[in-house]
């Protein structure tokens, strides 16, 4: 038979995130001795085409994480098509209606999950201050435009409120676009209107949404001890923030493995390929709130 | 008298599929003017272009003041003291007449431009030479008249030992043409070594002390004297052939009024103007530089919006709202400026003739018969003498007289012509063509067409019109006939009222 | 109705052009060169990579390779139609986007391909309009213009859509993005027919001479009776019309109407019009060119692809190869250039 | 010396300018109206929002506006003589994330606030020296030059952060972010100064008017002496060094170089300085009309946030904008414009 090859494709190959991912597949193919294919692919029609590609390259199967998890039915007739075998990682894949799509496994959590636990990290660390929640203002860093990013600030809301925080508190704060300074300008403007808020807690779609708004914050006077940010990835840019000499108000991160997200999968699927023994179809993995107290012990337990 | 100050020796160049130049050879003297004449293409701006550093020759040296130079770039041609004023005018339009003149070697502090002083020093310096120009104006804002008395500005005030007119008058009427010539006269007796290219006979025995004349990227002659040539030995050196009586006007029987334009007012026109035409004639229109000649004609083909006024052919009201009407009326405007309003520069010589006329034999109203409109191409490239490799050379890569006849064939190979509106037509050609040109006016107008030639040279107006129009500052000051049209009556009707008629008198003396 | 267009014969004094035959040679040789170089050159990294890169060349390949630039193939014809007449289209992106949404909403609502196809079409040709009757006749600079039209039909989109993807159900639908003919699939036909058409449009039709004749000096050709505005509109409703079918076809291609897609995907499609040789100051366009063009930019995406290259470096190779193809062009028209 | 000092007796005949008084005298109001009217209509926008959008006028947003169009605003400066050259730059984006994960490396390492600096500034020069290069002496199109550049810049990014934020702990760097002087933060100050000293360079210095001189006529002005060249790849050595500056600023104000920083930045600064004003056909820029272009831009962004626009709409907005910016300007140009 032909040697594995195993593709992984992943939505923004720029991001620290996947960069991990891909590292950690890398480092699981060397070990088994199968070949990997890393293609990035920001958009649907970079997606078709790369899987094309990978068949064209006598692939067997992908892992994938899709641009839109509703590109489910586009990816299970394109590897069906091709006859590669596929899974999915970080976000599940669903079809028209939105329901997932049986046929490919999964592992990853919901972007909703990882928000809840944003909300839910924000939520305890109010009570800890003993802040009056009428006084907290919520900066929900906006990114509506991609879906994600609305659902995992979707997952924080819902935690805050569970949490008996009042809906009348939330800001929105909608960035032009991804990056820190557009998260710096829309807080920034949000802290303007909003002036009535003695203390904040800001979350958004990824550590350096977050980091905008700490910043802005401090433009405003407002530290650490009038503001929390807790953010998603666990990135460089969260560990920076960590590494200051004092403490800001980027007060944690939640980690997700890249490592079981990249090694495992690949793993998987290198089985399927070999011994036609199919993955589960859904493994879930879970997140961890990590601050500049306990990354150390968080990033060990998590393989990093 | 001086010794040969500028040397040409052996000079050639080539460009894909034509030898501009061809070994030439010949001197030019301080102090005096050399004239340089020669067919459409015969290689005088290509000449003008290596002397100024914009091209490098393939062959053969440059000697000026008794050094063999090699320019690499036109920065050097000016540090050896060279200015040449282009064929094709060359100025910013964005920028100020002092910016424009001063382009290269703006007066600085610490870099900083010392813009009172370039002022200053432009409005002095164009006071001195006789130019009456704001200083302060942008190129965009000035006739193309004024831009060429800038850029002529531009070369003279480089004070250079050496400057090299290419066509300076094709583009200026009475006023500016004698402000030139005065200057051109000032700059000899200095003991500048002056050279001066022409398709105007008058012009160059007025102005050169003596001539080179050019024929197929060859020297044909060099007449040490200009006084004591024959025009007829001029014109056959540069033609190759003898050309007697060069407008060839044939009286022809007038048909009844065809072209009738009714109070027509518009942005640049000072009043409401009318006047018709009848079928078979031709009508000349004079007047200086700005008194609204082309205006009213481009109001006339609908190119700029009128405010009032109507325009009727054969009995009925056209009034065309935008040139593409009227061309489907069958009147159509040849524009005065090939550069900016005639030439597709980018496209090809056939592409550039056939781009109007084609409309008429289109396969379903949309596909091109190539052969057709090859043949045509061929056709006009032969009749007008166009020097051109191919049909489907770019046409910017002609020369300036070659793309103005491409231009001409565009409208004169329009089918359905009833008007046919000429605006300087024989701007920068030679006399050949323009004989040419000139045949092919009469024989449109024989076919029963109007025919509205304007001009600025005045012994083409009387040479070719069955009447003549003159207009001053946006009116129409007067109309003659043929046998009326005398050089003093035109002028005395196109000079600004407060001129007395002696002025008139003394140009045309 | 006269003599004029059959010039008399006593015009046929012995020519005027007397270019003598070799240099003539020359220049036919280096017109030719100059036309094709970029063809020779693409053949040149064609063969190579087919020898070098395992995978290349193979059926499947090719095939992927063509599907991966149909969509910016079909709009790159319209491009070049429309940076011929010196314009430019910012908004192509976000019409592709907004058309593949609307299709897929319609097909939700009405289950019925036709409406779909045509409701997708028809909002293209209306974005297309609206752009050309700014530009044309409201005189609005092309970027600003397009680029107002880009930022409002991607809210459009956003809107229509509530920012979701829409999911397409119909198999009909979606069985255009991979039905083949003839071993090609069905994209790749509709793109290599827009390159004949628009093609022909180009070279054999007065709209495509005008559209030419507009964009290298829009003055002189609205004096020789060009109807400049009206022909503006056209060619921006044509883009309009093509880019979303692109948009429809990407749908089929991705079971959905995806708001965000194709972003950035109009510097894609001018990068490829540039690389062809059409000219950004209007007035030159080659559709052969475009087509290379397209192809090069394809090639090199999937080439990495197939070596594996990493994500990272990909950008430096993309550069360095989008520099290699121009410098390339540029050597060969050196010699012909004016000095 | 010569008789050209003295004026010729017959030249004093009245004037080759026969333009009557009367349009002249319109013409100047024009002129002024043309030269003004963004300005006036921004004044206008800007009273009306802030009596009618709450928080609009106060302190705190109005430094938060122009702090948000601070890197743009520098980058628009150069931006503009790289337009008024007829040239082209899409290359800042990737040169302001490059330089801040340059200098932020730098940082880390050796500690050195000036060689950071340095550093950074040095990248952009170079970056900005290679786009003059390519494209004034090797005569690449600078819409592919510059995107080659863009590309090959953000692959170096990536490459030397391995695609992670570099983070930054010195205090007297990061200070420079928000430093306040005369109550305006350090880089509202910087981008001032630029408008100042770039608009001082263009109006009032040889460079600034060959700088319009070879964008209106580069033939015109190589046959004038100017060395067209030279001063192509100074302008860009210039974007650079200021983008750099830009960047270098961005990643104070951040703590942080990051690299995928400042995507579609280029559209912005283009956008901005066409909307001001700037010709991308060459020869035309006037500092004045980019800052307002810099400021509408920023407004609009600012407005809509304290409006609570949603984030759909505000695409369309923004287009609507856009739209009416422009169309406002076309109309006054109207009357003037030569059609
Ligand atoms: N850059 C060029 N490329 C190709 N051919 C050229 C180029 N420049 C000039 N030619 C050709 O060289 C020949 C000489 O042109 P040149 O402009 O010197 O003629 P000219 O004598 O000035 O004519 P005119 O009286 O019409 O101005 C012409 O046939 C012209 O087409
Ligand atoms: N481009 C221009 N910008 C501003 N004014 C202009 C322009 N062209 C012409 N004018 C003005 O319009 C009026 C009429 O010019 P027009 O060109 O019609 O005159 P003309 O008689 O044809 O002279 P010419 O011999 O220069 O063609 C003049 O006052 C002239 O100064
Ligand atoms: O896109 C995100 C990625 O950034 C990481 O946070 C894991 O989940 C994916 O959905
Ligand atoms: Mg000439
Ligand atoms: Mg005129």
């Amino acid at each position: 038979a032909d040697p594995i090859k195993i593709g992984f494709l992943v939505k923004q190959a720029e991001e620290p995130w996947f960069q991990d991912e891909w590292r950690y597949a890398e480092q699981a193919a060397k070990e088994k001795g199968f070949a990997l294919v890393k293609i990035g692919v920001p958009n649907g029609e970079k997606m078709i085409a790369a899987i094309d590609n990978l068949a064209a390259q006598k692939a067997q199967g992908f892992v994938i994480c899709a641009p839109d998890v509703k590109l489910g039915v586009a990816v299970e007739r394109a590897a069906k098509r091709n006859n590669l075998r596929v899974m999915s990682v970080d976000d599940q894949l669903v079809d028209g209606a939105g329901k997932p799509i049986a046929s490919i496994p999964h592992m990853g959590i919901s972007a909703y999950e990882i928000g809840k636990q944003v909300g839910n990290g924000l939520a305890e660390e109010i009570k800890q201050r003993g802040w009056n929640m009428a006084e907290v203002g919520a900066l929900r860093m906006a990114f509506d435009q991609l879906p994600t990013a609305r659902e995992r600030t979707q997952g924080a809301v819902d935690a805050l409120k569970a949490a008996g925080f009042p809906a009348a508190n939330l800001v929105d704060a909608p960035q032009a676009k991804t990056d820190t300074e557009s998260a710096f300008n829309a807080a920034n403007i949000a802290f303007t209107k909003q002036a009535k808020f003695k203390h904040w807690v800001a979350f958004g779609m990824n550590d350096e949404a977050v980091l905008g708004a700490v910043r802005a914050a401090e433009g405003r006077a407002l530290r650490e001890d009038a503001v929390v940010g807790i953010g998603i990835g666990g990135s460089q840019t969260a560990l920076n923030e960590f590494a200051k000499p004092k403490p800001t108000a980027f007060y944690g991160t939640v980690l997700i493995s890249p490592k079981r997200h990249g090694y495992e999968t690949v793993l998987m699927m290198q089985q399927w390929i070999a011994s036609g023994q199919a993955p589960a179809a859904v493994t879930l993995t879970t997140g961890t709130l990590m601050t500049r107290r306990n990354q150390d012990a968080v990033r060990k337990q998590m393989g990093l | 008298m001086s010794s040969a100050y500028l040397q040409f020796d052996q000079v050639s160049k080539i460009f894909p599929g034509v030898k501009a130049l061809n070994g030439v050879s010949f001197e030019a003297r301080a102090g005096q003017v050399h004239g340089l004449l020669g067919e459409n293409g015969a290689g005088k701006s290509t000449l003008l272009k290596i002397l100024g550093g914009q091209y490098r020759p393939d062959g053969g040296r440059l000697v000026v003041g008794g050094q063999e130079r090699h320019f690499s770039s036109a920065a050097d041609a000016i540090a050896a003291g060279i200015a040449v004023i282009h064929q094709e005018l060359q100025y910013v339009p964005e920028l100020t007449v002092a910016e424009n003149v001063l382009l290269g070697r703006l007066p600085q502090r610490f870099g900083f431009v010392n813009k009172a002083a370039a002022r200053q020093l432009v409005r002095t310096r164009l006071a001195e030479i006789g130019v009456d120009l704001d200083p302060d104006a942008r190129l965009m804002d000035l006739s193309i008249a004024q831009r060429q008395m800038v850029e002529i500005c531009k070369a003279v005030l480089q004070d250079a030992q050496v400057i090299a007119f290419d066509e300076p008058t094709s583009s200026l009427s009475h006023r500016e043409t004698e402000v030139l010539f005065k200057l051109v006269a000032d700059l000899r007796a200095q003991g500048r070594t002056l050279i001066y290219i022409s398709h105007r006979l008058e012009e160059l025995y007025t102005l050169c002390d003596a001539c080179t004349i050019f024929r197929d990227g060859r020297k044909v002659a060099t007449h040490p004297v200009m006084a004591e040539v024959p025009r007829e030995t001029l014109i056959s050196d540069m033609v190759g052939r003898e050309l007697n009586d060069i407008y060839g006007y044939r009286a022809r029987p007038l048909g009844d009024e065809r072209l009738k334009v009714t109070g027509l007012h518009g942005a640049a026109l000072r009043e409401p103007l009318s006047f018709s035409v009848r079928s078979g004639e031709v009508l000349g229109f004079f007047g200086l530089v700005g008194a609204g000649r082309s205006e009213l004609m481009r109001l006339l083909y609908g190119a700029d919006p009128r405010s009032q006024g109507q325009v009727a052919l054969d009995g009925q009201v056209v009034s065309p709202r935008g040139p593409s009407a009227a061309i489907d009326a069958g009147i159509v405007l040849c524009p005065e400026d090939r550069k900016e309003q005639g030439i597709l520069a980018e496209s090809s010589v056939a592409e550039n003739i056939n781009i109007s006329c084609r409309r008429h034999e289109l396969l379903g109203g949309l596909f091109l018969r190539h052969r057709k409109e090859a043949a045509r191409a061929d056709a006009f490239i032969r009749r007008l003498r166009v020097k051109t490799p191919n049909r489907e050379q770019e046409i910017r890569l002609l020369s300036g007289g070659n793309q103005q006849k491409v231009i001409l064939a565009r409208w004169l190979a329009e089918p359905g012509l009833k008007v046919l509106i000429l605006d300087e037509p024989t701007r920068g050609i030679d006399v050949g063509a323009k004989n040419e040109i000139y045949q092919i006016i009469h024989e449109v107008a024989e076919s029963g067409c109007c025919v509205i030639v304007i001009s600025s040279e005045l012994p083409e107006v009387l040479g070719i019109s069955d009447r003549v129009i003159v207009m001053r500052e946006g009116r129409i000051s007067g109309e003659l006939s043929r046998a009326a049209a005398s050089e003093t009556a035109v002028l005395s009707l196109a000079l600004p009222d407060m001129q007395t008629q002696a002025t008139a008198q003394a140009i045309t003396a | 109705m006269n003599t004029l267009t059959t010039p008399s014969s006593s015009s046929t004094s012995p020519s005027t052009s007397t270019a003598s035959d070799r240099p003539a040679m020359n220049s036919k040789h280096r017109a030719w060169l100059n036309e094709h170089s970029m063809t020779l050159g693409y053949a040149l990294l064609f063969v190579v990579l087919a020898f070098s890169v395992e995978n290349f060349f193979s059926a499947a390949n090719i095939v992927g390779l063509m599907l991966s630039v149909a969509q910016i193939g079909m709009v790159a014809c319209t491009m070049m139609l429309c940076l011929a007449s010196r314009d430019f289209d910012l908004s192509v992106g976000s019409t592709i986007a907004f058309s593949g949404v609307l299709g897929a909403i319609i097909l939700e609502r009405t289950q019925s391909v036709g409406l779909a196809i045509g409701g997708g079409l028809l909002a293209g040709a209306l974005i297309g309009a609206g752009n050309g009757v700014l530009i044309a006749y409201l005189r609005v600079n092309a970027l600003i213009a397009t680029l107002a039209t880009m930022l409002m039909v991607r809210g459009l989109a956003f809107i229509v859509s509530k920012g979701q993807a829409v999911g397409i159900a119909d198999e009909s639908f979606i069985s255009f993005g991979d039905t083949r003919l003839f071993g090609l699939p069905l994209p790749v036909l509709v793109a290599a027919a827009c390159f004949v058409v628009f093609g022909v449009l180009l070279n054999h039709t007065v709209f495509g001479r005008n559209t030419l004749a507009i964009g290298g000096n829009p003055e002189a050709a609205r004096l020789a009776g060009v109807k400049v505005e009206k022909l503006r509109v056209w060619i921006f409703l044509l883009q309009g019309v093509v880019t979303a079918m692109a948009g429809l076809i990407l749908a089929s291609r991705i079971t959905s109407g995806q708001p965000n897609s194709a972003q950035g995907f109009e510097l894609d499609v001018i990068s490829a019009c540039v690389l062809g040789g059409v000219s950004l100051l209007g007035g030159r366009a080659r559709i052969f060119g475009v087509l290379i063009g397209v192809l090069i930019m394809g090639t090199v995406e999937n080439v990495m692809n197939l070596l594996d290259v990493d994500a990272f470096y990909q950008y430096l190779m993309r550069g360095l190869i989008l520099l290699a193809a121009v410098l390339l062009d540029q050597l060969k028209t050196r010699g012909a250039a004016r000095r």
